[in-house]
């Protein structure tokens, strides 16, 4: 097996251990760091299958502001349930 | 016909666009005229279809498969037609139901809009990842519609929406990226000669992901669960809309690809659609008789009659199953959309929505308790209506082939919905509660309610037009 | 070519697939479904080109398509947040009436 | 139950799908030829970009019209925005924000122009310009967006507009968005620049017309 090779197995490893661990994890915040974490791996994926458009999209979009539109929810969400309004 | 075509996609993105900049609660007067217009394209495209037969446009000048191909032939031309015939009426409706303050009016323009832009988008696409692009417009558009300025009940049915929508459309795109690991192309019109009976099994798994998906956001039976609460909660003209276009798209696109690219994999699995849309006609049915709100039966009704749809697929070596088919999309199009217009006026004017509140609406609201009797007349497939003619052509394709199940499935379908359409008619005729007031309606609500269920019963005495447009050209 | 790097992404693309299905219909909590749905589109993203770059030839078109997916995915996760924090505004929920019973 | 079903039911499909695709042979259609003999005559030297703009710019338009319509669901629902936020930003973080503004822009303008030849283009400019937005949200500069006056939803509705008038006006061509290619570059360019600003708003929008 070539490096690259065991360089693909091991993120392809790391994107599907995450991706479960975004679903099994407890706490939420952790999920959505969890999340950003996999939309992170993505990049790295797309950048080794050639793609470094999508690779760039993916970061910026995809990690990104996906994850910083579930962080801002998150939060919103959790703040108001402790006002308990 | 180029112009037509291009016009049908071009003409809405571009009324979306306007009534956006126009601000919150307008854009409905350009809407309107707009689609006048664009009724008139389809009309044109129609007969152009008729006389020339199918048109190709390569959009950009590439051709498939470098470029992507817009295409219409019979079967697109008849559900464009369909679509601005509906949207026209339901427009001039819209304008005048939502007030100028309601909240859930506030975005109707731009979010229709993009909803039937999506549409035609849908119907004239000949490429099968384009075609994903429109069924998300669709999706997202139909969601946003549901969800506007409403309370808790009609966002939770927005979610639940968007979540068999964007499941629907998931598992298409996944069939669509096998289609396109196995062949390297997407565009229908290269896949149909290279997909055969041998084709390797990850095609077969395509195929299956896309019935599936595309049955979801059909709302088959028993992927109707999101249907209901959608339809049954929105303003009605979002609920006509919805009832009569958005979940006749994802049917279309079934057809089409049944018929098409997938047609020599569709053999083996042709009972099966039809099995499924039986239990809908029965189980919708019998959720529409025991249903307590006006618009969840309308609801139900919905799923049952789309359960018809589905009965074709075994016949669809008989002429007339075709023709029964899109007849019957036609009739329900065209009822089910009056009978949401004529709801909507009845909960305006009894201020509830339950079909036990209807006592007395035979002396407040003749004419919309008329239209309701109309729509529900093609609904249950009575002569000379549009439902009649469907049901007439689906039994006999089904005689012709000796599947008798499907005759007595079809004539046992109508039967129920007399007994829904009949439960809302029979309250209406009671004598109003003492002191129950009801609020004056604009009288342009009646009236088009009156419009759409009349034309679904007038085309039974035009069809052999339609028919012919779908035999010719499909 | 089965250690393609297009097919080993292939192959992950169909495990983030099932695995974010099955998220979307077993998970209740609004949010954590979103999150689900957005690894089930990560799975067929990856599909999508790791199965047309099986021999680990460039293809743009599929990536092409992809960067067209992840813009309406974005779009698609953005909407369903709005309707999310909307319906916990109006009724304190974080799952939707009915499910999980 | 319910769980074991669905578990199961999905290992079986993973199964399947793996079993299936690793048993697939060459494709009969390689697209890749097409692309490369028309990169020429398409107005941009980047393939993919040739793609997403020209070969297939219709999805693209399209797919714009779905970002449109997510801004504009955001703004239908009407999410009550939280009340503004009292606690000061941390002054390092502003300091650091407004240093990296330009920088952003400026790496915004490379990748746009970057498009036509290499990696880069609208999307992943305007996704930079975007978090640029974002950034000088959460750095206290920036306050969220209440509901958008004209010159906002003229931002926002820009790049569309000129993608869809480009498209109509060249129906005369032949087809639509059918460009020549002597004028394609400059019309992808021009197209591109439009949608760099108004994806930079729309993306931002779905992040600033939810928040404080």
């Amino acid at each position: 097996m070539t490096w690259g090779a065991a360089f693909d197995l091991l993120l392809a490893a790391g994107l599907v251990w995450s991706a479960w661990r975004t679903l099994a994890t407890r706490r939420l915040d952790r999920a959505i760091v969890l999340f950003i974490a996999f939309g992170l791996l993505m990049a790295l994926a797309w950048a080794r299958l050639s793609a470094p458009d999508i690779g760039l999209a993916e970061a910026a979009i995809g990690a990104g502001l996906t994850g910083a539109l579930l962080l801002d929810a998150y939060g919103a969400l959790t703040g108001r349930r402790e006002d308990g309004s | 016909m180029t112009a037509a075509l291009t016009g049908l996609i071009v003409v809405p993105l571009a009324w979306a666009t306007l009534a956006f900049l126009l601000g919150p609660g307008r854009g409905a007067v350009p809407a309107i005229v707009a689609l006048g217009i664009q009724l008139g394209l389809a009309v044109n495209l129609a007969h152009g279809v008729a006389v020339e037969g199918t048109l190709v446009h390569p959009v950009g000048g590439w051709g498939a498969p470098l470029g992507i191909d817009l295409a219409v032939d019979g079967l697109s031309a008849a559900m464009l037609l369909l679509t601005q015939a509906i949207a026209l009426p339901l427009a001039v409706y819209a304008r005048a139901y939502f007030k100028a303050d309601d909240p859930a009016g506030r975005h109707f323009w731009p979010l229709a809009g993009f909803l039937i832009a999506g549409l035609n988008a849908l119907f004239l696409a000949a490429d099968l990842f384009n075609l994903y692009v429109t069924l998300e417009l669709v999706g997202l558009a139909a969601v946003g519609l549901v969800a506007a300025g409403g309370g808790a009940p009609q966002v939770a049915a927005a979610l639940r929406y968007l979540f068999a929508t964007l499941l629907g459309s998931g598992a298409y795109l996944l069939a669509v990226a096998l289609v396109y690991g196995a062949y390297g192309t997407v565009s229908i019109a290269t896949l149909l000669p290279l997909v055969t009976a041998e084709a390797p099994r990850l095609v077969w798994i395509a195929g299956a992901l896309a019935g599936v998906g595309l049955a979801l956001k059909t709302a088959l039976f028993p992927f109707h669960f999101w249907l209901p609460p959608a339809h049954g909660s929105a303003p009605a003209p979002v609920s006509a809309l919805l009832s009569a276009l958005v979940v006749k798209a994802s049917f279309y696109l079934i057809l089409r690809l049944w018929l098409g690219p997938f047609a020599p994999l569709a053999a083996v699995a042709d009972w099966l659609p039809a099995t499924l849309g039986a239990a809908a006609i029965f189980w919708g049915s019998w959720q529409a008789i025991r249903a307590v709100k006006l618009k969840r039966l309308i609801a139900y009704s919905t799923v049952a009659q789309l359960g018809y749809l589905f009965l074709i697929f075994p016949l669809l070596a008989q002429t007339g199953a075709l023709q029964a088919g899109i007849m019957q999309v036609f009739a329900h199009g065209l009822a089910k959309a009056g009978m949401f217009a004529a709801a909507g006026v009845m909960i305006k004017a009894t201020g509830q929505d339950t079909v036990a509140g209807l006592a007395g609406v035979v002396e407040r609201l003749p004419l919309t308790l008329f239209a309701f009797g109309l729509a529900g007349m093609t609904l249950m497939g009575l002569p000379p209506s549009s439902g009649f003619l469907a049901k007439w052509l689906l039994i006999e394709a089904a005689l012709a082939q000796g599947a008798w199940v499907i005759a007595i499935v079809a004539l046992a379908g109508g039967l129920l919905a007399a007994i829904y359409v009949f439960r809302v008619l029979r309250q209406a005729f009671l004598l109003a509660p003492a002191g129950g007031d009801v609020a004056p309606v604009p009288r342009t609500l009646e009236w088009t309610a009156f419009a759409l269920s009349a034309a679904s019963v007038l085309l039974g005495l035009r069809g052999v037009e339609l028919m012919q447009l779908v035999g010719g050209g499909g | 070519m089965i250690a393609s790097t297009g097919m080993i992404f292939a192959v992950t693309g169909a495990v983030l697939f099932a695995l974010g299905v099955a998220g979307v219909v077993l998970i209740d909590h609004l949010l954590r479904r979103i999150l689900a749905f957005n690894l089930m589109g990560s799975g067929i993203f990856l599909i999508l080109v790791g199965l047309a770059q099986r021999h680990d030839v460039p293809d743009p078109v599929p990536q092409a398509m992809v960067l067209t997916g992840i813009v309406v995915a974005v779009a698609a996760t953005a909407l369903a947040l709005a309707l999310v924090r909307k319906l916990h505004a109006l009724s304190g929920r974080l799952t939707l009436p009915g499910d999980g019973e | 139950m319910k769980r074991l079903a669905v578990v199961t039911a999905a290992l079986a499909f993973t199964v399947a799908l793996i079993a299936a695709m690793l048993e697939l042979e060459t494709s009969p259609i390689d697209l890749r030829g097409p692309v490369a003999a028309q990169l020429a005559a398409s107005g941009v030297d980047h393939p993919v970009t040739a793609v997403l703009l020209n070969y297939r710019g219709y999805d693209t338009l399209l797919e714009i019209a779905v970002l449109l319509l997510g801004v504009l669901v955001i703004l239908a629902v009407g999410v009550d925005r939280p009340a503004a936020r009292t606690e000061q930003p941390d002054p390092l973080l502003e300091t650091l924000v407004r240093l990296a503004l330009p920088l952003m822009v400026v790496v915004a303008v490379y990748l746009l122009w970057a498009g036509a030849f290499r990696p880069g283009g609208a999307f992943q400019a305007g996704a930079v310009l975007a978090a640029a937005a974002v950034l000088r949200h959460l750095a206290g500069l920036q306050a969220g967006w209440a509901a958008p006056g004209l010159r906002l939803r003229l931002g926002l509705v820009a790049g569309f507009v000129v993608f869809l008038a480009v498209a109509a006006a060249l129906l005369p061509q032949g087809a639509l968005l059918q460009y020549p290619p002597a004028q394609a570059g400059m019309l992808i360019l021009v197209i591109e620049a439009a949608l760099t600003v108004s994806l930079g708003l729309i993306l931002a929008g779905l992040f600033l017309f939810l928040s404080p």
